[in-house]
């Protein structure tokens, strides 16, 4: 790749992670006064946080890849669904509880291994939004496990819902694994993460914790993708509707 | 040691009082006392809860991604001063769950402006400016009040509520110095919220049905009235500044009294919204005890859980 | 009134009529592919084509009196939640099937006693349209007449979810009836319907329908009001943020 | 008089059959007919109702009331086309719940094409025109089907459906002929849905389970390439006339045949998608499940409110 290759792909990379990150955050503050006790609440809202700070540094660097008029909002309020391309998995509405908290499960493990490879990016800025997100990543995912087993190994509703929810999830996991073109040439440059070779070490975590919070680990044989692609679920585009709502109404304002 | 008689003990609860002295949890007080802050530290409590409803209701819409952050940490704090609030009430003999009933029986009040809608993004500036606001002037006023676990808290939520004020006010600057649209947004939610943040400081001192006791006690330091003179005085001056225009035509400034003399707010209205009348009052207590109800498996799930690690705990150690 | 203020205010009347009918088409059209069985779920397509063929006729009528480049659409998609004067009751989520058919009756009641009056009014154009909604409107009554007798007089179950509907419904009812300075002086040029006059034979229809279908005429006393001065239940914003999504995403364009 | 015996019947009904009689359901028919005109009527009636879900997804916000009111009578129709062919599929013997049973189970399926998403508003467009296009190409081949009321079903619905691809067609046309997003967004819609409206005719007519005895019986008057051809022939003409580009390189004119040669279809895709990799397929019967199950206590009081009339018109004739 030329220079201008290298950074026209980690501008595509960087929209990549902000959008993974917007899109799960958005869904997690869809639980803001809805949660199933107050603390419980705080600390979802306080997770969305995390994610939607996370969005604004990976935008805000490919804002600046791509230079113009390009700013972290452009890219969050200015995009259709198409030209969105988060995996799918983090736009699925919230479902229950356990969905939300099976969903967050399997993500921080994939998420936590995933900016620990992103720390080693021969990109600094991307090796150093990883380290920020490392550091809640580790949270978060003590903060999911912890529901695993309490869900889990719960009440025999809670163990039902919670095994439900890995069921509906499992097929959109796959997905997390694979590398296209830009990937590929990314991760030879030494800039994106080869999320491929994650994928042993995250199911031998998951089957961990599912053993653990006396779960099954889903056997059903199914696969969705698209995300990256930007084919995405039907939901996103109703997301997309709240979300940009009032930069759509009202264009090019300050605010 | 004779116990001391009830007289001889409100005798000195009140000589504790008027020395300034903060009550703690494990210090005798009149049974009244008690009822009284269980009632207003609930309130408190409960508005603070209910009111990350209208604000909850715009952290999917807001308009940057900055603002979103804004929004949500500020929601998310206000939960957290619920909390305190809860804990500060439980010192007092009651419990969470006690608490919530009363909430979703409607023995327990919430602050009545949280039944009014937000409905524009300019809320969220009106909200931040003058619901905090109006708060504020409150619970800095609360800081001395004679509970101890109460007035420690109000401390702590002073620091974070002004910071609130000040996001919200910004919101207002901003809109207030956008487009025509913008700054017709911004009027629109200052004509909506400004009476009703005046409300929020209760009825005329004559008319206020718990005030002379709480004032005797020190649970309220400040009368209804003084509080709402000093939130209109400062708040006149924001406007200003920002060029929006206060919806009181008898608002001016009175030379002699040092103060703005401002209109007769609406009691009919009050009353209206209070007693339920409100836009959102069947929302907000649905909206509630709707997440409470579908969180009952998970906290079910909690307690199952945790009997278990103690049994497996137990049968480890025997 | 000078013919002038006529007409800016009969503009003002037919929005108010288009947002009554467009707002509760939208929350019925909600119901496509979520009815009960087929052949409810096309009937209440069906009624949601009839409203939102009423909000037509009313807006493009206000676009006559409006002139320029007003148009039936740039009222329904280019207006935010405070310009709109639905009366709250057609903008509630739909609920649940008994809530919808609930608040469709104790509409369909009004509304063809409404347009009835409006078929003497002194305008033609808005005679015309209240000619053409009271067929519709007498299907529409003759249909959620037999589900308040099926539901009210069915299981146990059913009978206590219209129960709670009406609850929940009744205190927007009040606001069907109010006049404003608006309606009182284009009722007095025979242009309007005088709304408060139809309380009480509405009133006397909704007691039999009840006590018919075995239900109780609700008691508790509380009453919302907001909808013709663009006080909106919260809800609203988020219905628009849906039903604007492609023309605000996209303005100025032919679709 | 004797029964004949089931070579007989059998050599009989296919003497009807060839004689383009129609079967009516009081008829003799061999047992597998049956089945087989039970499991495509079904397919076909589901995937009109599931139909309903992809097309659905837009009409809150289609981007015209017009359009609103257009898209919301063109799912109204495929609903009534659920109706008939429920209908059509119950004269053999079949009920409702049993149809609908095989459905929520996974025993019947419904047109694959469904499991593709509704992403834009050009999805509106691509799918009255492509999917809708070949699905009369198929319906029309139908009105000759050997089964009577499936044949009469026909008739009436492909009235309907050619005016749905005419609706179709006339929105990718105000695209194409729109900004150079709206281009972009029709060009988009064509891309995706161009492929999987090629599958909808099936496998090649050589790997086709069902087709030889269909054929035989009449119950497919065309193999799965003829249609699929006719279909192909037809849109190249109408992309070409809104300057849209159809996404197949190997698509070009062949004057021998008097044909357009195509491409291979991803076989591999379309299986995929139909043993439930597609994007919606787990979407689409969760939804169709959610609002069966949801409706269980409206139809329930349907039942007892009827039983409730009739108990009343009972004991008022006693």
């Amino acid at each position: 790749m030329t220079a201008s290759d290298t950074q026209q792909a980690t501008r595509q990379y960087a929209v990549r992670l902000g959008d993974d990150a917007l899109i799960l955050g958005h869904r997690l503050s869809e639980w803001c006064s809805n949660g199933p006790f107050l603390e419980e609440d705080l600390a979802l809202t306080n997770v969305a946080l995390d994610f939607i700070g996370r969005a604004r540094m990976f935008y805000g660097y490919a804002a600046e890849l791509t230079g113009g008029d390009c700013t972290e909002d452009t890219l969050a309020y200015q995009r259709d669904c198409r030209e969105f391309r988060n995996l799918l998995l983090h736009e699925l509405p919230i479902g229950d509880f356990a969905f939300t908290m099976a969903r967050q499960y399997l993500l921080d493990e994939y998420t936590l291994a995933f900016m620990q490879q992103l720390q080693q990016s021969a990109d600094a800025t991307l090796a150093a939004i990883a380290a920020k997100s490392v550091k809640e990543s580790r949270y978060h995912l003590r903060r999911s496990h912890d529901w695993m087993l309490r869900l889990g190994d719960g009440t025999p509703e809670s163990h039902e819902r919670m095994q439900k929810a890995l069921e509906q999830l499992w097929g959109y996991t796959h997905e997390l694994f694979d590398m296209d073109a830009l990937e590929q040439e990314l991760a030879e440059a030494g800039i994106a993460v080869d999320c491929a070779a994650l994928q042993p070490a995250w199911e031998r975590s998951v089957r961990a914790t599912l053993a653990e919070a006396t779960l099954a680990l889903p056997t059903a044989e199914w696969a969705v993708r698209g995300g990256r692609n930007g084919i995405h679920t039907e939901s996103l585009g109703h997301l997309l509707s709240e979300l940009q709502f009032v930069q759509r109404a009202y264009p090019g304002l300050s605010w | 040691m004779s116990q001391p008689d009830a007289a001889q003990q409100e005798t000195l609860f009140q000589t504790r009082i008027d020395a300034e002295e903060k009550i703690e949890p494990k210090d005798w007080m009149p049974e009244k006392y008690r009822q009284n802050l269980i009632r207003q530290i609930s309130q408190h409590a409960h508005s603070e809860v209910i009111g990350m409803q209208p604000e909850g209701n715009w952290i999917t819409r807001a308009p940057t991604l900055h603002r979103k952050c804004v929004l949500l940490a500020k929601v998310q704090d206000e939960g957290g001063h619920g909390l305190y609030l809860y804990s500060a009430a439980e010192t007092l003999g009651i419990t969470r769950e006690e608490l919530i009933e009363g909430l979703h029986s409607g023995k327990a009040k919430y602050a009545s402006i949280f039944n009014y809608p937000s409905l524009t993004w300019a809320d969220m500036g009106a909200i931040g400016w003058l619901v905090d606001g109006a708060a504020i002037v409150n619970q800095v006023s609360l800081q001395r009040t004679s509970y101890g676990p109460y007035s420690r808290g109000m401390v702590r939520i002073c620091k974070e509520e002004s910071f609130h004020q000040r996001q919200g006010y910004h919101i207002m600057m901003t809109l207030a110095r956008g487009s025509a649209e913008q700054k017709a947004m911004a009027q629109d939610a200052l004509d909506r919220f400004w009476w009703p943040s005046l409300m929020m400081f209760g009825p005329h001192d004559a008319e206020s049905a718990h005030s002379a006791q709480s004032m005797k006690w020190k649970i309220k330091r400040q009368s209804n009235d003084e509080l709402r003179q000093k939130f209109v005085d400062q708040s006149v001056k924001q406007a200003e500044v920002i060029g929006l225009t206060i919806p009181d035509p008898d608002l001016k400034w009175n030379e002699e009294r040092g103060h703005y003399d401002f209109g007769e707010i609406d009691w009919e209205e009050f009353t209206r919204v209070i007693n339920g009348d409100g836009m959102c009052n069947r929302q907000r207590l649905a909206h509630h005890i709707r997440a409470h109800e579908e969180g009952q498996w998970v906290r079910d799930a909690i307690t199952a859980h945790e009997a278990k690690q103690r049994e497996r705990a137990a049968s480890a150690a025997a």
